[in-house]
Formats: C-alpha cells, sequence, structure tokens
C-alpha cells in the first residue's frame, strides 16, 4: 500500500478517484482530437464530393499495397499494446516491457513506410507547396486531394510519433518496475491514445487509398 | 438618402421588397418593445417592491412552478416562429428571380464595381437601372469576397470569388441612392461604394444607347463571340456536335448528362466551371481534352463568354435568356459545390 | 461588513503562503493560477480597449482623418482578436471558474492542476504570438480571418496572429477537460449534481463547447495558415477551394464561442441574484438544463452567419430555424431569475447592481439577435452596425458585466479584502449609461444601412457616430474605476468576514481568502443549493443583524 | 456498473483481443477488395461501413469502452454526434444548393 501511496497526489481522496479521473481526462482529450480531426475530415468530404473523378484519379497516385500493410502493421500494434495493458493488470514486467517494446517497433515500421510513400510523392513532383506537378486541367482539384493527403496523413504520423514519445515514457517506468496490478493507469491510458491513433488511420486509409479502384 | 437630413430612423424605402422588410422589422420591434418593456419594468418593480425590510430577513421559500415554465417556453417558441416564417417567407422572395428579370452583371474587384449592362454599356461605381421592371444581378468577384448592399432597397449578397452569385430587386422610386461593399475586403473596404441612379424606363432606354466609348455599342454577347473565336473554343465545341466538345447551341438551361452519369442543370456555375475546372465535369461521350482557362481569361471576359453562350440557346432572341431557364436556377448558381 | 474591525487575515492563506515570483509562477494552485489569469486577462482588456478608443476616436469624423485605412483595419481586426481570444473567452471561466469551481464542489484543486498551470503558460504563450503580430505592424483580416482575404490577399502577419490563436485554443481545451473531469469526479461527499451551484453547471455546458468547438478552430487557422505558406488551394477558388468552406468551419466554433462568453455570465447571475436576493433560484432544474439547451443548440446554428454568403436556401432556413430555438433556453433563464426576485428580500448591493444590469443588456442583446435570425431582415441588416450593436450587447452589456459583477462578488473571497462599495455602486451606473450610450445608437446606425469596418463614413451617420464615442469615453473611465479600487482594497481595503454578503455556497464555508488546500477538512454537504433556511446562515443573519444594531 | 474503480480495471482475456484481432485484419482485405468491385455511389458507402464497424470494435475491446461505466460510451458518442453535427450540417448547404423551390 505505501506504494500506491507515494502514487496517488494529494488532492485526490483514493486511488479509485484519481484513477476514475485520469480515465475520463484521457476519454474527455480524444473527443477532442477527433474534432480536431473533424476539421480535416469535412474539407475532404466538401472536396470530394465536388471532385469525384479528379480525386479518384489522384489517389491512383498513391500505393494501395503500402496503405494495405500499414494497416495491418497498426492493427498488430494495436493488438501488442492492448497486450501490453493486459500484462500490466496481471503485473508481469517482462511480458509488458516485450508487449511494449513490439508496439513501439511496428510503430516505427508503420512511420518507416510511411516515409517511404512520402519520398516517392516528393519524387514524383506531387507535394503541394514544394514541387506539385500535375495536368494542368486537374491540377487545381488535384493539389487538393494531396494537400489532404499530407494534411491527414501527416497529422496522423505526428499523433504516431507523440505516441512514441509517450511509449517511451512508459517503457521507461515498466523497465523501473513501477506498474503492479494495482497502479497500471499509465499503461492504460497511452493504449487509449494509441488505440484512437489506429482508429484514425481506420478511416484514413479507404477513404485516401481506396477511391473508386475498380475504375 | 439625402445627406445632413439630421437623424432618420428609418432609410429611404425604394425597392419592391423595402416595405415588408421595414414591416417585419416594425413588427418585431413592437414585439419587442412589448416584452423587453415588461422585463427591465418588471424587474424594477420586483426589485423595489421586494427590498429587504429588516437585515435578518430571508425570501420566501419557492422552489418553482412547472406551469409556469412551460408558458414561458412556448410563448416565445410561438412567437419566434412566426417570425422564422415571415422572415423566411420573405428571403424566398428576395432569392427568387422573377423570370423575366432583366440581367444585369457586376464584378467586384479591390476596391471597385464594374458593372456591363448586356447591350454592352459598362459603367464603374454607378449602377443605371429603369424603374418598375425586376432586375437580377449577377455578380462576381476577382480576388477576396465582396458584398453588394443598397440600404435603400433593403437588399445585400456576399460577391464571392470562384462563383456567381446574384441579387434581385425592383426599384419604385426614382432617384440616386447609395450602394455599398458590406462584406470586408481589404484597405480601402470603405472606398468601395458608389451609387445607383434609378430611372424612368424612357430615360434609362437614351441611357442605354447614349454616346458611350465606342466599346459601348457592341453587346456582351457579341464581345464574347469574339472572345469564343479569339480563344479557338470554336474549333473543338463546333455547332453541329461533332467536334472533340459538345455542341454549345442550346445547351445553356439545359440538362447535361455526365460521363458518371449523373444530370446536372447548364446553368451560370457550370458554364463557369466548365472553362475553369474542364476536367471537374465531363460530358457523357467526350474526353477530358479541354485545357484550363484559369488564370487566362478574366471575369469581364467570362460573362462576355457566358453571355454568347446564353445568346445561343435556340428560344433565345438577341442576347436575351432563355426566360425560365436561367432565373428558375436556385439562387447560387455555384458549381456543385 | 460593519464588524470588520474585529477580523484578522487568517494566519494561512493561499496568497502568504509564499511570496517569491517562482511561487506565483510554478503554483498549482488553481486560485493562483486564477490571479495568474486574472493578471494576464486584464492587460489584454486594456490593449483591446486601447484599440477600441482609437477607432471610436477615428470615427467622429465622416473622412475618417485620425488613423489611414491600413491602420482603422488594424485596429478593429486586433480589437477583435484581442478582446475575443485572450479576454472574453478566458475571462469568466479561466479567473472565477479556476478560482471557484473547486471550492464551489468542496474539492482541494481541480483534478490536474499541473495542467492548469500548464494552460495557463499556453495562453501566455499564444498571447506572445499575438502581441508580435501586432508590434511587428499587426494584421487586416478582421478578428474573422474570412479566405482569400487572409490566404492570398492581405500583406499583414496574418500567420503569426492566426498561429497565436492556435496556440491559445489548447489552453482553452485543457480548461475545458479539466473543468469536466473535476466536476465529474472531485465533488465533496453529498454534493450530488443537483446540489451543485448554478455557475458549476454553466461551466461544464461551456466546458462542452471548449472541448468539442476549439479543436475545429485549431485546425481550420492552422489549414489558412498553411495555405498562406504554401500555397495551397482549400480555400482558394483559382485551385479548385472555396471560400466559404472556411466560413463554415469558423463558425462552427466562433458561434458556439459566444455561448463561451455568455453562459458562464448566467452563472455567475444565477449565483448573485439568489443571494441578494436571499431565495432559493427559481426552477433550478429548468436553469440547469437551459445551460445544456444552450450549449447544444449553440452548435448547430452557426450557418446565421451565412445568410448572405452564397449559402443554399434550405441551409439558411434550417439555421434561422435553430437559432430561434436557442432563444427559448434564454429565455427561461431569463424569466427564473425574475422568478427568483419574486418574494425575494432584495438588497442593491454592488453585484446586484450589475447583475440587475446584465438581465438588461442582455434581454436587447437577446432580442436584437431574434432580428438577425429572421432571414428576411437578416439581408438587410447583416454586416452592418446592427450586428455591432447586438453582439456588444451580449458580450460587453452580458458577458462583461456579468465578470466585474463576478468579481465584485467573489472579491472579498479573493483578496480577503472588502472594496469601496459606493464607488463601486457609482462606477456600475458609469458603465450601465456609458455602454447604452456607446451601442444603442449603432442599433439605428445598422438599419439606416451603414456597413461595419468602414474607415470612413457618408456624413449622413456622423449625429450617430459622434454620440456612440461620446458614449464610449463615458464607458472608458467606468472600466478604469474598479480596476483602481480593486488595487487599491487589496492593501488598503477593510478586511472581510469569511461570508459577508452572506451566501450559501461552499466557497463561502471557508476563510476570505482560503487556505490553500480550500478547506481546514473535506466538507460533506447535506443541504440542498442556495438555501437560506439552513440554520447555519440563520444563525450568521442574527449575528450580522446583531452586530449592526449595536454599532447604532 | 456500482463500483466503477473495479470496470475501469477490469482485465479483458487475451482470447478476446486475439478474436477481435483476426476480425480486424479479415475485414481490412475485405475492405481491400470490395474496393476493386464496382458498386458505384456505394463504394464509398460500404467502404466507411467496414471502417465503422472496425473502429466500433477497437473502441469496445481494445479500449475497453465495452467493459466500461456508460460515461465513458458517453464522451464517445457525443465526440461521434458532434463530428456528425459538423459533417452533416454544413454537407446539407453543399447538397441543396441546386435544389429548387
Amino acid at each position: 500500500m505505501s506504494e500506491s501511496e507515494s502514487i496517488l497526489r494529494g488532492h485526490f481522496r483514493d486511488m479509485p478517484q484519481q484513477r476514475d479521473a485520469s480515465s475520463l481526462g484521457m476519454w474527455v482529450f480524444l473527443a477532442t482530437e477527433v474534432m480536431f480531426f473533424g476539421g480535416l475530415f469535412l474539407t475532404y468530404t466538401v472536396n470530394r464530393a465536388a471532385y469525384p473523378a479528379i480525386f479518384a484519379q489522384a489517389s491512383r497516385q498513391l500505393d494501395v499495397t503500402l496503405g494495405a500493410t500499414n494497416t495491418a502493421v497498426l492493427i498488430c500494434s494495436s493488438m501488442t499494446m492492448a497486450m501490453a495493458v493486459y500484462f500490466s493488470q496481471k503485473g508481469k514486467r517482462t511480458a509488458l516491457v516485450i508487449s511494449l517494446l513490439l508496439t513501439m517497433g511496428l510503430g516505427l515500421v508503420f512511420l518507416t513506410i510511411k516515409g517511404m510513400e512520402y519520398a516517392e510523392k516528393f519524387r514524383h513532383h506531387l507535394v503541394p507547396g514544394y514541387n506539385f506537378q500535375y495536368a494542368p486541367a486537374s491540377a487545381g482539384p488535384a493539389q487538393l486531394y494531396f494537400s489532404l493527403y499530407f494534411g491527414l496523413t501527416g497529422l496522423h504520423a505526428l499523433h504516431m510519433i507523440i505516441g512514441l514519445g509517450i511509449l517511451t515514457a512508459v517503457l521507461i517506468e515498466a523497465l523501473r518496475g513501477r506498474y503492479t496490478p494495482e497502479y497500471s493507469t499509465p499503461v492504460e491510458l497511452s493504449g487509449l491514445y494509441w488505440h484512437f491513433v489506429d482508429i484514425i488511420w481506420i478511416y484514413l486509409f479507404p477513404l485516401l487509398y481506396l477511391i473508386d479502384l475498380h475504375r | 438618402m439625402q445627406p445632413g437630413s439630421g437623424i432618420q430612423l428609418f432609410p429611404v424605402s425604394a425597392s419592391n421588397f423595402s416595405p415588408h422588410v421595414d414591416a417585419l422589422m416594425a413588427f418585431w420591434l413592437g414585439v419587442s418593445l412589448f416584452f423587453g418593456t415588461i422585463i427591465c419594468v418588471g424587474l424594477v418593480w420586483l426589485a423595489f417592491r421586494y427590498r429587504r425590510r429588516a437585515p435578518d430577513e430571508v425570501g420566501a421559500d419557492i422552489g418553482g412552478n412547472v406551469p409556469l415554465e412551460v408558458a414561458w417556453m412556448v410563448i416565445p417558441f410561438i412567437l419566434t416562429m412566426v417570425m422564422f416564417a415571415w422572415g423566411a417567407d420573405l428571403f424566398v422572395q428576395e432569392r427568387t428571380p422573377p423570370p423575366q428579370s432583366q440581367e444585369i452583371y457586376v464584378v467586384g474587384k479591390q476596391w471597385m464595381w464594374k458593372v456591363q449592362h448586356p447591350e454592352g454599356r459598362k459603367e464603374i461605381n454607378e449602377l443605371h437601372v429603369p424603374l418598375g421592371r425586376p432586375i437580377e444581378l449577377v455578380m462576381a468577384s476577382e480576388d477576396v469576397i465582396h458584398d453588394f448592399f443598397v440600404p435603400s432597397f433593403r437588399v445585400k449578397e456576399d460577391v464571392v470569388p470562384g462563383k456567381y452569385t446574384t441579387l434581385w430587386f425592383n426599384a419604385t422610386k426614382t432617384g440616386k441612392y447609395h450602394f455599398f461593399c458590406s462584406q470586408y475586403c481589404g484597405t480601402n473596404h470603405a472606398l468601395m461604394n458608389g451609387w445607383v441612379y434609378v430611372l424612368e424606363p424612357a430615360d434609362y432606354a437614351a441611357w442605354l444607347s447614349g454616346q458611350n466609348s465606342g466599346e459601348g455599342t457592341v453587346s456582351m454577347a457579341d464581345s464574347g463571340q469574339k472572345l469564343f473565336t479569339q480563344l479557338a473554343c470554336q474549333t473543338c465545341h463546333l455547332a453541329d456536335g461533332k467536334g472533340r466538345g459538345p455542341s454549345l447551341v442550346g445547351v445553356y438551361g439545359s440538362a447535361v448528362k455526365l460521363s458518371t452519369g449523373q444530370t446536372v442543370l447548364a446553368d451560370d456555375g457550370y458554364i463557369r466551371e466548365s472553362i475553369l475546372q474542364p476536367n471537374a465535369k465531363i460530358v457523357e461521350g467526350y474526353q477530358p481534352l479541354m485545357p484550363t482557362f484559369q488564370g487566362l481569361v478574366t471575369e469581364d471576359q467570362l460573362i462576355q463568354l457566358m453571355a454568347y453562350v446564353k445568346s445561343l440557346a435556340p428560344s433565345a432572341t438577341g442576347v436575351k435568356t432563355a426566360p425560365g431557364a436561367a432565373a428558375s436556377t436556385s439562387h447560387t448558381s455555384g458549381s456543385s459545390r | 461588513m460593519s464588524t470588520a474591525q474585529t477580523l484578522t487575515l487568517p494566519r494561512k492563506n493561499y496568497l502568504n503562503e509564499g511570496y517569491g515570483l517562482k511561487s506565483w509562477l510554478l503554483t498549482t494552485d488553481h486560485k493562483r493560477i486564477a490571479l495568474l489569469y486574472l493578471v494576464s486577462i486584464t492587460f489584454f482588456f486594456f490593449i483591446g480597449g486601447f484599440f477600441a478608443v482609437l477607432i471610436r476616436l477615428n470615427l467622429l469624423n465622416p473622412a475618417g482623418t485620425l488613423v489611414s485605412a491600413e491602420t482603422y483595419n488594424r485596429l478593429f481586426t486586433m480589437h477583435g482578436i484581442t478582446m475575443v481570444f485572450f479576454f472574453l473567452i478566458p475571462s469568466i471561466p479561466a479567473v472565477l471558474g479556476n478560482f471557484l469551481i473547486p471550492m464551489m464542489i468542496g474539492a482541494k484543486d481541480l483534478a490536474f492542476p499541473r495542467l492548469n498551470l500548464l494552460s495557463w503558460y499556453i495562453f501566455v504563450l499564444g498571447g506572445l504570438f499575438t502581441l508580435y503580430s501586432q508590434l511587428a505592424g499587426g494584421v487586416d483580416t478582421g478578428w474573422t480571418f474570412y479566405t482569400p482575404l487572409s490566404t492570398i490577399y492581405s500583406d499583414s502577419h496574418v500567420v503569426a496572429a492566426a498561429l497565436g490563436i492556435f496556440i491559445t485554443g489548447f489552453s482553452s481545451i485543457l480548461t475545458g477537460l479539466n473543468f469536466i473531469v473535476t466536476i465529474h469526479t472531485m465533488r465533496a461527499p453529498g454534493m450530488t449534481w443537483f446540489r451543485l451551484p448554478i455557475f458549476v453547471w454553466t461551466h461544464y455546458a461551456t466546458s462542452i463547447i471548449f472541448i468539442l468547438g476549439t479543436p475545429v478552430i485549431a485546425v481550420t487557422l492552422g489549414m489558412v495558415a498553411l495555405e498562406r505558406v504554401f500555397h495551397l488551394g482549400f480555400f482558394n477558388p483559382a485551385l479548385g477551394g472555396d471560400p466559404v468552406l472556411f466560413q463554415h468551419l469558423f463558425w462552427f466554433y466562433s458561434h458556439p464561442a459566444v455561448y463561451i462568453m455568455i453562459l458562464p455570465g448566467m452563472g455567475v447571475v444565477s449565483e448573485i441574484i439568489p443571494t441578494f436576493a436571499r431565495k432559493r433560484i427559481f426552477g433550478y432544474s429548468f436553469v440547469a438544463a437551459a445551460s445544456f439547451g444552450i450549449a447544444v443548440i449553440g452548435f448547430l446554428v452557426w450557418g446565421h452567419h451565412l445568410f448572405v454568403s452564397s449559402q443554399s436556401a434550405y441551409a439558411a432556413m434550417t439555421f434561422s430555424f435553430l437559432s430561434y430555438l436557442v432563444a427559448i433556453p434564454s429565455a427561461v433563464k431569463v424569466f427564473n431569475w425574475m422568478g427568483t426576485l419574486y418574494k425575494g428580500s432584495i438588497s442593491y448591493d454592488t453585484p446586484m447592481l450589475y447583475a440587475l444590469g446584465f438581465i438588461g443588456l442582455f434581454v436587447i442583446g437577446g432580442l436584437t439577435g431574434l432580428f438577425l435570425a429572421s432571414l428576411g431582415l437578416d439581408v438587410h441588416v447583416h454586416d452592418t452596425y446592427f450586428v455591432i450593436a447586438h453582439f456588444h450587447y451580449i458580450m460587453v452589456g452580458g458577458a462583461v458585466m456579468a465578470y466585474l459583477g463576478g468579481l465584485h462578488f467573489w472579491w472579498p473571497k479573493i483578496s480577503g479584502r472588502l472594496y469601496p462599495e459606493g464607488l463601486a455602486k457609482f462606477a456600475a451606473l458609469v458603465l450601465f449609461i456609458g455602454f447604452n450610450l456607446t451601442f444603442f445608437p449603432q442599433f439605428v446606425l445598422g438599419y439606416m444601412g451603414m456597413p461595419r469596418r468602414y474607415h470612413s463614413y457618408p456624413p449622413e451617420f456622423q449625429i450617430l457616430n459622434v454620440m456612440s464615442t461620446a458614449g464610449a469615453s463615458i464607458l472608458a473611465v467606468g472600466y478604469l474605476l474598479p480596476m483602481a479600487y480593486f488595487i487599491w482594497s487589496m492593501r488598503y481595503g477593510p478586511i472581510a468576514a469569511s461570508n459577508p454578503w452572506p451566501a450559501t455556497g461552499l466557497e463561502w464555508q471557508t476563510s476570505s481568502p482560503p487556505p490553500p488546500e480550500n478547506f481546514e477538512e473535506t466538507p460533506v454537504v447535506t443541504w440542498e443549493a442556495y438555501d437560506f433556511n439552513r440554520p447555519d446562515i440563520k444563525a450568521l443573519l442574527a449575528a450580522q443583524a446583531a452586530a449592526a444594531s449595536s454599532q447604532d | 456498473m456500482s463500483n466503477p474503480s473495479q470496470q475501469s480495471d477490469h482485465i479483458v482475456p487475451p482470447k478476446v483481443y486475439a478474436a477481435v484481432f483476426l476480425t480486424l485484419l479479415l475485414f481490412t482485405f475485405i475492405t481491400y477488395k470490395v474496393a476493386f468491385v464496382d458498386l458505384g455511389e456505394w463504394n464509398v458507402v460500404v467502404a466507411l461501413l467496414i471502417a465503422f464497424f472496425k473502429s466500433t470494435l477497437v473502441a469496445l475491446f481494445f479500449m475497453h469502452v465495452y467493459y466500461s461505466r456508460r460515461r465513458t460510451s458517453v464522451v464517445v458518442l457525443s465526440a461521434l454526434v458532434w463530428l456528425f453535427f459538423l459533417i452533416f450540417i454544413t454537407m446539407s448547404d453543399y447538397l441543396t444548393r441546386h435544389w429548387l423551390y
């Protein structure tokens, strides 16, 4: 009990209250995040409705295989993150550390693949504001598509990077053996964040990569 | 709007809409004064009537009254719905120009208004209109969002770059009235104003044919036809429909079938988008071959091209719009965006 | 209050627990953070006020000869940005809400004290960006940043200002998050939801807007900045974008932001009126629910800013209808405040004067809002001085009056001192008169057709503009007075009792100023809100009455 | 529901995680394949429905919403409702601009 007392912050009555507050805080924060992406999703919806054909044509420039691979990679990392939470709740330190390392490794794989895709866009002159070149008669709407592509995936990647930072901090504490079955809130909360980032990608994949592939 | 006439409460009333807007204003002003007075007088009365009489006095223990709560939800609701319906009805009228409206084209740019009459006469920061005829302004912007506002007519609409917006009125009183740009548009926003001149129809006709610059005698459709040739549009858009692009004869106001299977109405916005974003909508049976004219034609030239395309309508007489077709388009003849 | 000479300041309180700069800048005490906010927003208020004074002086003359058009456009833009984002939005929530919510619910602090401090630093950082944009030459897009003026045509410091607002947004989000979590999880034993003061309810509703609206303005201004720097096309029609989309995104937050300003004000008034009428608030559950009605419906009405922006007529009608709906919960509040006065025991202390003034001005602001919600009428008055007058009645007549009323009401708790009552009443009167003289003529100007944001104007509008400027100078005096006597009272004001008015809230159950941990021991609540028949309140009243009569 | 502290601590059996994980991968594959089938306007609808299904699984099981107190679901739902407000109401403007009276 001495362990959890040092963890309890002074203005809370007891551990359940502190845990309840942290968990609600994280959820409210994620609600905020939904609206943050929401502005971009709205811009996407309006423009795709206006230029369906050009959006479909422009999306052909993306590598669907890489996109699908990345989707699978993120789902795997969500799985390992879920297991990390499980092991921390069970108090299995080694398994927790391994799960966290796997999660972070998969996150890095995702970012590497994303980086490869970005590099290809740079080579093919598809980066708005930097070197955008496209068939003139479709250039405006196509540039909109790529602005949204970079905006949405870039914001998502930023969240991944922040997530990796959070997981690093959690990992260090896990190595120190700070998490016990009584106190695993940071692992659970960073898990919530990581799964949220996964959810965003679950929408980005069909919206950006899978537009009218049958054409 | 005679300058220097002291404090007026209502501006001059000079269009078909003015009496309606003023009546709505007067109605709600009456309702507001009634309730505002009840609340303010009530507040003062309550504060006085129930003033504290002893230092340790406490108010009555009253928690609330549900029927009262319901009453002061339902009564304001009914009143506001009256206001809503009245305002919406007036709005629909304001956004529905009569079919026989006479179109005048207005282009806003930082910081001036350019006006073109279909017959060819152009003016800057002035607008001449005939008395007693519905006038529809078709407005475009060359740069930022402007707004054409005539207080004496009680009409106003934003002029948004990238699309056409419209505004209509029927002037009921000859004279000279201020118009303003009422959407903030940069440094000299406050100077972007001018005068509407409402003339007797005969005077207006005389003004239209009046000696202006030589350009003034060329109608907009004729200017548009010249541009059509200069820009080599006619090499693809053959009249018989056998060219690489669809024939434009009779296209204005018709329903156009697209390669996606959708059907769109060929209104001002559609014609505009087809010139500037040619790949956004491809007519069924044609290839996306047309280059964009974004940046190659000015707003003035665009509306001349439009006037020419309109004049190709089979039923059209001269430069006038085919009645019904054009006017029945929704208020904003933008693209589907 | 006449027992002042027998009182002494509590030996240990949140103000004297530490004196160094570090004890303030690194504090996690919500009360100290509230004071940090108080100082910073007062600073921004006077900056914004300075711009307002120059605007009004320029409009004395139809030719607008005091400043150039370029300067004038920067003045009203920076007035708007400063007042909206750096004064009004944080005013009541970040100062009074921060100070009071934990005490009102019987908690030691907000749920996340360090996050609370962080949100103040974020606010300051955002403020510095905005100050930089102002000092570097200003912004001339209007506080609304309409595209494509802001993204292409303006050559002022748009990016710095947009970034400033972007950053400050996160401060709002964190504050809202903190409030929601605190209200859910930190309530003292016995403090059930329906025993919460209305102030807490309104702040909960406000926090919903903070949480769900602010991210949208952040991402929108982020897009504006990116579009400006990288020449993207989100809002540029030449590249296929749509300038009207910006207006949707902008007003999705910025209309609810008006409710961020007024809802906490309603919360303040809902505390003041029961206290000085010594009576339970009339229709407690209706007043509480109306806060949520306003917050939720307030999110569905943004399109009334687009009635003449080439929006679809169907969307316009929907938005008009929904705008009328939001009037209903507002009316419920006003009528319930009047119901609270009925059979009360009313005194006219300064906070009460502000509260009564608030109701009057809010009613005018609200009713004129209904003119604007009416489609056919809005077409005429949209973007004219009618709109300016309307929203100043809500934001200044409503929110600022409530903020000042709240400051007066809780000043004894915050500072442990009393302000000079006579002077305070005089200032309230000056403000009320100055305000009406400033803004009422603008309704007439608007209906006459004077557009907003005009550096110069036709001469027929001059008389009303001169009246307005005269009023503004009275208003300015009205704002300087409280500033002066509040500062004076911090040192020389009579010492306040722990519950001077008296009022029923938990914040009055602890000493003035409160100890660092708010309560010596966690309170247990066994009573309903605003119950003046509580034995302890009755006893206090009797004691105060006895003290007053013994002095006579 | 009675004891929130226990709820937030709920331990989900790894079997459940594994089942969810496999379903997610399966539906990723399905959404990929379906994209090549011409369903006209329905392609995007199907893709979004699958995405919604997948994200619901993640939220309910990986994020423990299924095992949490109702308050968590309320937060999640309000975020979705507000996103709906933003997108649906704005699109109601864009999609009705061409309607006639």
